[in-house]
């Protein structure tokens, strides 16, 4: 199945885009999708943070074409 | 009523005070607040501006999270937490939270909790501009690390 | 300028932060408040104003002593305490310290050891006047009892 | 020697007064004060706070009739 991540801020910069769609089987989990993600592009970090559905997600939550994916880059509010 | 919200405009201090301590500012007796301004450098080199990005579904949610983590906290507070996000000018007001209650302890203690959680976990990115001409993303030198595991 | 003072007029909550901001409000980028207001209520009842007094000089030289101490602490912030005297109502604003420094931590404790350090030792006395006709003054209740001896 | 000591708040009401004076013999020390003014009213405490000079004084300070006494009732600032 294809899952649209969404990329935000240095992410996105190493990608070239706020978005980027991975391929992962049925049934994947955060833990398939991160490796996934990391093969994108050399400047990503071998296991960048994940959230899915506005929560930050362990490798064991499964994920479906459904929830909504992002890649979060090291946080710098406040 | 407590309340964590991105904001884009400008943020009003002594509203956002006047907010929490109620209509007529007399139940609580202690407010503690928290301004966070854009800082004029960062290490040696001159900061003109910065642009804060967020991922706004995720980090509205994360910091009303955290606002009822601080009202489980201390209990009975009366909590305003904002962040700004676009383009900032250094001087101006990036964040504030401001906490009330009966007791000043527990005041400081949600307001402090408040800023050092989103400082932690808000999905938001800083993005400076230099006077060098330079402009990079706050943090961004631990891009090419791995990225610790914050789940 | 780092400053503490007895006032007699209202407290201006944005002049003081701008004041402890710097003309540009630049140089620091974090910046915590106290606030304490007057009250509605005290145990069980109700409040409807009441009168600070102070031994003015004493008053004074004890908060930029405190004043001192916190600038030891946080070395390189930016203070001001002011605390009001005379008759005020519920809500007003009694009492404020503001505390800047590069460093949130720093701010924050500089602004804690002001405000614990002015509830101890400021020959500042609170007499309340409550709305089923009485009036008291506040710790009044040791008047009879040994006072600890705080030297 | 003759001291005058400024009194404040409760202490005020209590000796009906913002002013004392008590006398003490030459050379007389903060704890001899303190005796001294304890007795001025039954609602004193026995060992009242006293400052002298805007400081608070321990019982072995001196003091002598130019020095500037005070009588410190609890404090309840902030």
């Amino acid at each position: 199945m294809d899952i649209t991540v969404h990329v935000f801020a240095s992410y996105a910069d190493a990608i070239g885009s706020d978005r980027a769609t991975v391929s992962v089987p049925d049934g994947a989990t955060v833990g398939d999708l991160r490796t996934a993600i990391a093969a994108l592009s050399k400047s990503l970090p071998p296991r960048p943070l994940i959230a899915v559905n506005d929560k930050y997600a362990t490798d064991d939550v499964p994920v479906g074409p459904k929830d909504e994916v992002a890649l979060i880059p090291p946080v710098a509010g406040g | 009523m407590s309340r964590a919200a991105l904001v884009t405009e400008a943020i009003d201090m002594n509203a956002i005070v006047d907010e929490v301590r109620g209509r007529n500012g007399e139940r609580f007796g202690a407010i503690a607040t928290f301004i966070g301004t854009v800082r004029n450098s960062d290490g040696a080199r001159a900061v003109v501006g910065l642009e804060y990005s967020a991922y706004d579904s995720m980090a509205t949610k994360e910091m009303n999270d955290i606002l009822h983590e601080a009202l489980a906290i201390a209990a009975g507070a009366e909590i305003v937490a904002v962040h700004r996000t676009g383009n900032l000018a250094v001087g101006d007001v990036c964040v504030m939270i401001a906490a009330a209650h009966v007791h000043r302890a527990s005041a400081f203690d949600a307001c402090r909790y408040v800023i050092e959680e989103i400082k932690k976990r808000v999905p938001i990115w800083k993005h400076e501009r230099f006077k060098d001409g330079g402009a990079e993303w706050v943090n961004a030198h631990s891009l090419a690390r791995a990225t610790p595991d914050h789940s």
